[in-house]
């Protein structure tokens, strides 16, 4: 099995590799951060800091042969789906050992082996082609699911509301994630949207919908069983809305200081890494000594990570003249 | 060899690939149940069911983005756009996610769908629906244009298209729809490849799309020697077959029925110059609409793309004066 | 005053000239269609047989300095507006004395000095302009109204979805008329859209919305004159949803054999010039030899309009240069 | 005259067009209360407030058309598009709305819009972030393109276009934002004029955006005396400066950033060529980036666009030759 494939059986068979996962992700952010202030990454990234839970939910719900089509904001689901850390930053930083050689970038994760499509850069835009994957399975007879992800700023451009009516009125296996983080770039969601639950918009649609918590592991992935059982049985799409919020600024150079105060600190309180954490602990599967372990341990991995993709070839400039067309 | 109509040999492309090919389905705006807009579907839906064959909700970006997403999950998805200009709602799914997903994939996933779309002036639709647009495909790496001229061409390169790995967008000259034409369905013709359509001595016609037949006549009508090629696949276009042609002949003219700036016509031109100065007798030039929306009225749409008389005129004046004519536009003191 | 602004006077100002207006549409429409029959007429056209209501409707409750933004399927709402049977006929036809001198087509009618942009032939994309043409009254602090009329079809585009969320985000004073004739080109609504009500949609914008009965022009009147009222008071933007039906088929060559047995006829039992004559007759403002006389009289003023175009010149060829800029 | 940094330029000509004209309007995401992702709009809400400078919600269509339907009724709005790539999402409103409207109505009506966009690559964004496509609006009549290259052309043509009565695209190369020039706001320079930014007697060298610095340093680094001409405005362009340097020097190459095909600079070569053959010493040519997405890790993308010692080495050969010389990757056996 490779590694990927066993990254992400842990994440589906153990809660507590659940959790480390989600420590994995938290850690490489804020490693990302660094690297970028001091100038070891160029470009821009968009950090998932605070929504760990959501993307472990996914990873936890979902088959490998499920097709995910994420954004920008893509190195939290990636990790989740299985893809190594080493793959992911290597990516990132433009080397040879990246998940696309180099030629992506922060954007632009891909792994087919655990159904991660190349993330768009363009919001809404992965929407139909999630729809599209869904539509190939119910084509082929297959009982996979196509995810899209999605910000709430995404919920008004017309590729959303395009995608869903598509997949409502086709019946497809499809589910569409709304990752409410409360903004989209510098922009409160109130500012460009007069609508609170975002999900009720699949009510044009006469879509099912809801929202779940998306800071509680467990909460979310019972609302993504949910619609994995309708999708897979035949039932057709659902539209969830995840309600998270992003701890960091909305990419590399912002520090978010058009954000109310206190309101971070409210969130920070709901912490998706506390909570899963207390709850583990709560069930004995997690101790204090354990988690500072696993803490200390985390670091080092990422640091080691760190380090060998520093030290990984960038690619050949020969490299960036194939893969354009397949013949 | 069968003569049908060049709807029909679009018809026969669909059908055939969907037979020998379980994954090959279709969808857009009434394809299924009216059988086409254009009737470019007749008889698909009965044959394949509506699993296959869909009709889909005025939605480009939607189902053009389903598109994508089908084609790299194992369907093989040709979604008809019913004029080319309804791409202005869903250009992004082609260009900017379709034809970069094998990139950005380092290789690991094809997108193997068509997009076909009927294009061009003639009809009386007005300047919203009467372009050509190339021009919105022509700087896509990873995407492949194809014009179509004639029945031949709509059966062999549909057929191509589908069997293709990576996207390939299809121009249907609306116009010639009902026209009638050989088909041989054993012919050999790959994208990428261009159609010697009539050999010629003293200058090379690169063509394209319902210029090709302007092109036929207008070479009858002159007495010209020239060799007329159908480019046929426009993005990546054949420079072998072109650029051999015209170290042979000496001269080019490049005749399109879009407006003159933008256009693909610059490419070959630019190409041909650059590869073959010393071995020109003329300048390349260009023999296209002008600059200026398509008009509706019936004597202006009728002048507005070339004309055979005046492509003959341009021919005859090459070849006594050695000097780039002047446009007809220009001759009447217009603009 | 122009003919175009007595003709819309009147429709503002007096039923009976609304009820002669309808006939003229109508009359209109069908010569038209036996035009193109003929051979006389090239390209395309959309004919609005069995919505004269709404186009009337429409003109009696706007004001000339109003905006509409309408669609290929045009003739009716122009006619309406004060456009003159010449002039549209004109246009159609591709003659100098059609509204934009024979170069736009069917298509594409316009006349700004009754509030008509060139009508487009892209579905949805006339409601982001109809926004914008509020939103330049809202800079202006002008108190006229921007108004889009789209079909069924059209609000399964993504031009509906974001053309409606901006125009309530910024509450600009706009009114989004849906004519749900029940058929986008050859598919019946409900094959393309989960959604039996469409003005529910406008949920999605915590927009005002409601459906009126689109073959009634009282009721219809009724119900864009609150629209009106709002939008010209700050009270932002409406979505009204006008049942109606199309008798004619989709365009020119259709025949409309995909529609169910018995459907057009249920429809044209509450033909809308039925209607209104009838309640005329019943208010004592029409009588049957009055009807009878108006008939007759239209049909002879539409024939001399079609001689009249038909003797009217075509462009010179010149005239195709010109207006592709200003300078 | 005073430095300032190219993005300041920017908002010191939309400050400008605001004070003197009160229908000026500016609207996209983030460009209010954030002053812009680039910083392009700093200080604008503060002085006109928000019913005049505005942020969106992310709707290219939705607030392009907006501004289609306010410039019509008397507002002057300037639309910014984060990254051109966004507008494959809204294409139809510029291109298929905007551009007719004014044929459309038999010329009673104007669409005086402007949509800012921010382009070009060589910061890391990845191939959906990085590209100028020109090409989806240079066969688009009544529609004028600009690309800026200095912050003399950010002000000087920035206020044009507000001015100018009809649509009018400006790319801005992103990777310029931060550079400091000297603007001259007297300085008249019109839409449609090119910019002689050195003379010179032996090639005459086109280009645009960000490419024109490197063929400055290009210039230098080959000691070929070339003319460099900053084409500024794309459509329509300036065929008579460009000409007239070219009937000079007898030679023309032109420098693109953008992928070797469906350039604007094939249109350059293929006019000058039809219109000067006679008169040409060498064949024009064009350096323009691979047929390619734009690739992302940094050693790759820095070769993506022509480099100056690449531009230097062609500018020797050509002069040295007469040949058309190859492209870097030709030579290095690429592709
Ligand atoms: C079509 C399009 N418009 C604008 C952008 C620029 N952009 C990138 S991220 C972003 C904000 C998206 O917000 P949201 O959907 O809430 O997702 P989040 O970033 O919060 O995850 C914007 C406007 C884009 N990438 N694509
Ligand atoms: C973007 C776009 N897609 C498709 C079309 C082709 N088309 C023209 S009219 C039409 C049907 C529109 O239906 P509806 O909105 O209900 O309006 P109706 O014709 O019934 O008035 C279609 C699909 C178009 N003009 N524009
Ligand atoms: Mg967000
Ligand atoms: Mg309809």
């Amino acid at each position: 099995m490779s590694a990927q494939l066993e990254r992400r059986k842990a994440v589906q068979t153990d809660e507590v590799a659940g959790y480390e996962r989600m420590l994995e992700i938290r850690e490489f952010e804020n490693q990302i951060n660094g690297l970028f202030a001091a100038g070891l990454i160029r470009g821009t990234t968009h950090l998932c800091l605070g929504q760990e839970a959501l993307d472990i939910a996914i990873a936890a719900e979902l088959r490998p042969s499920d097709t995910v089509m994420a954004t920008y904001r893509g190195h939290g689901v990636a990790l989740a789906l299985g893809l190594t850390p080493e793959s992911v930053l290597g990516e990132i930083m433009g080397k040879t050992n990246g998940c696309c050689g180099g030629v992506g970038g922060s954007m632009h994760l891909a792994d087919m082996s655990v159904g991660l499509l190349p993330t768009s850069a363009i919001v809404g835009g992965g929407i139909p082609i999630a729809a599209g994957a869904a539509l190939a399975y119910q084509l082929l007879g297959q009982d996979n699911v196509g995810v899209a992800i999605f910000g709430d700023g995404a919920t008004n451009i017309g590729a959303f509301h395009e995608g869903l009516n598509l997949a409502a009125i086709w019946n497809l296996p499809a589910i569409f994630i709304c990752d409410n983080n409360v903004y989209g770039e510098y922009s409160r969601i109130d500012k460009t949207t007069p609508l609170e639950d975002l999900h009720m918009r699949a009510e044009s649609y006469k879509m099912p919908h809801y929202a779940v918590d998306g800071m509680d592991v467990a909460a979310t992935r019972k609302g993504i069983k949910e619609a994995v059982d309708r999708a897979r049985s035949g039932g057709g799409p659902t539209l969830i809305e995840a309600k998270t919020y992003r701890f960091a600024g909305h990419s590399r150079a912002d520090k978010a200081l058009y954000r109310p105060e206190g309101e971070l600190e409210k969130w920070q309180e709901r912490d998706p890494i506390k909570l899963t954490e207390e709850g583990l602990v709560k069930r004995g599967l997690l101790d204090a000594a354990k988690i500072e372990k696993m803490r200390a341990d985390m670091t080092k991995t990422i640091e080691g990570v760190v380090a060998t993709c520093q030290a990984a070839p960038s690619p050949t400039v020969a490299s960036m003249f194939e893969n354009v067309f397949t013949s | 060899m069968a003569a049908m109509q060049f709807r029909q040999a679009i018809v026969n492309a669909l059908a055939d690939e969907m037979r020998s090919d379980p994954t090959v389905m279709l969808f857009g705006e009434d394809v299924a149940e009216a059988e086409g807009p254009f009737k470019t579907s007749e008889g698909l839906l009965t044959e394949f069911g509506p699993v296959r064959v869909r009709d889909t909700p005025i939605s480009e970006m939607g189902f053009t983005g389903a598109a994508v997403g089908a084609a790299i999950l194992g369907a093989k998805p040709v979604v008809e756009i019913m004029f080319i200009e309804f791409l202005g709602v869903a250009l992004d799914q082609v260009v900017t996610e379709a034809a970069k997903m094998r990139y950005l994939s380092n290789g690991k996933l094809s997108v193997p769908m068509v997009v076909r779309a009927s294009c061009g002036s003639g009809l009386g639709f007005g300047s919203q629906h009467s372009q050509t647009l190339e021009n919105w495909f022509t700087a896509t790496p990873g995407l492949k244009l194809i014009m179509l001229s004639d029945a031949q061409s709509a059966y062999t390169l549909t057929r191509a298209a589908i069997q293709d790995p990576d996207p390939v967008v299809i121009l249907e000259p609306r116009i010639l729809y009902a026209k009638r034409g050989e088909v041989d369905k054993d012919l050999k013709l790959k994208i990428g490849q261009a159609r010697i359509m009539q050999p010629g001595s003293d200058i090379t016609i690169v063509s394209s799309g319902q210029m090709v037949d302007v092109c036929k006549e207008a070479i009858a009508e002159s007495g010209v020697s020239a060799e007329l090629i159908d480019l046929a696949t426009i993005v990546p276009w054949d420079r072998k077959t072109v650029l051999d042609s015209v170290k042979k002949t000496g001269r080019l003219v490049v005749v399109e029925e879009a407006p003159l700036s933008g256009g693909w016509g610059s490419e070959i031109v630019a190409t041909a110059t650059s590869a073959l100065f010393g071995e020109l007798k003329a300048a390349p030039f260009r023999i296209t609409a002008p600059d200026i929306p398509v008009p509706y009225s019936g004597p202006l749409e009728t002048r507005y793309i070339p004309t055979k008389e005046d492509v003959a005129r341009q021919l005859k004046e090459v070849m006594t004066t050695g000097k780039t004519p002047k446009t007809w536009w220009e001759m009447e003191g217009l603009k």
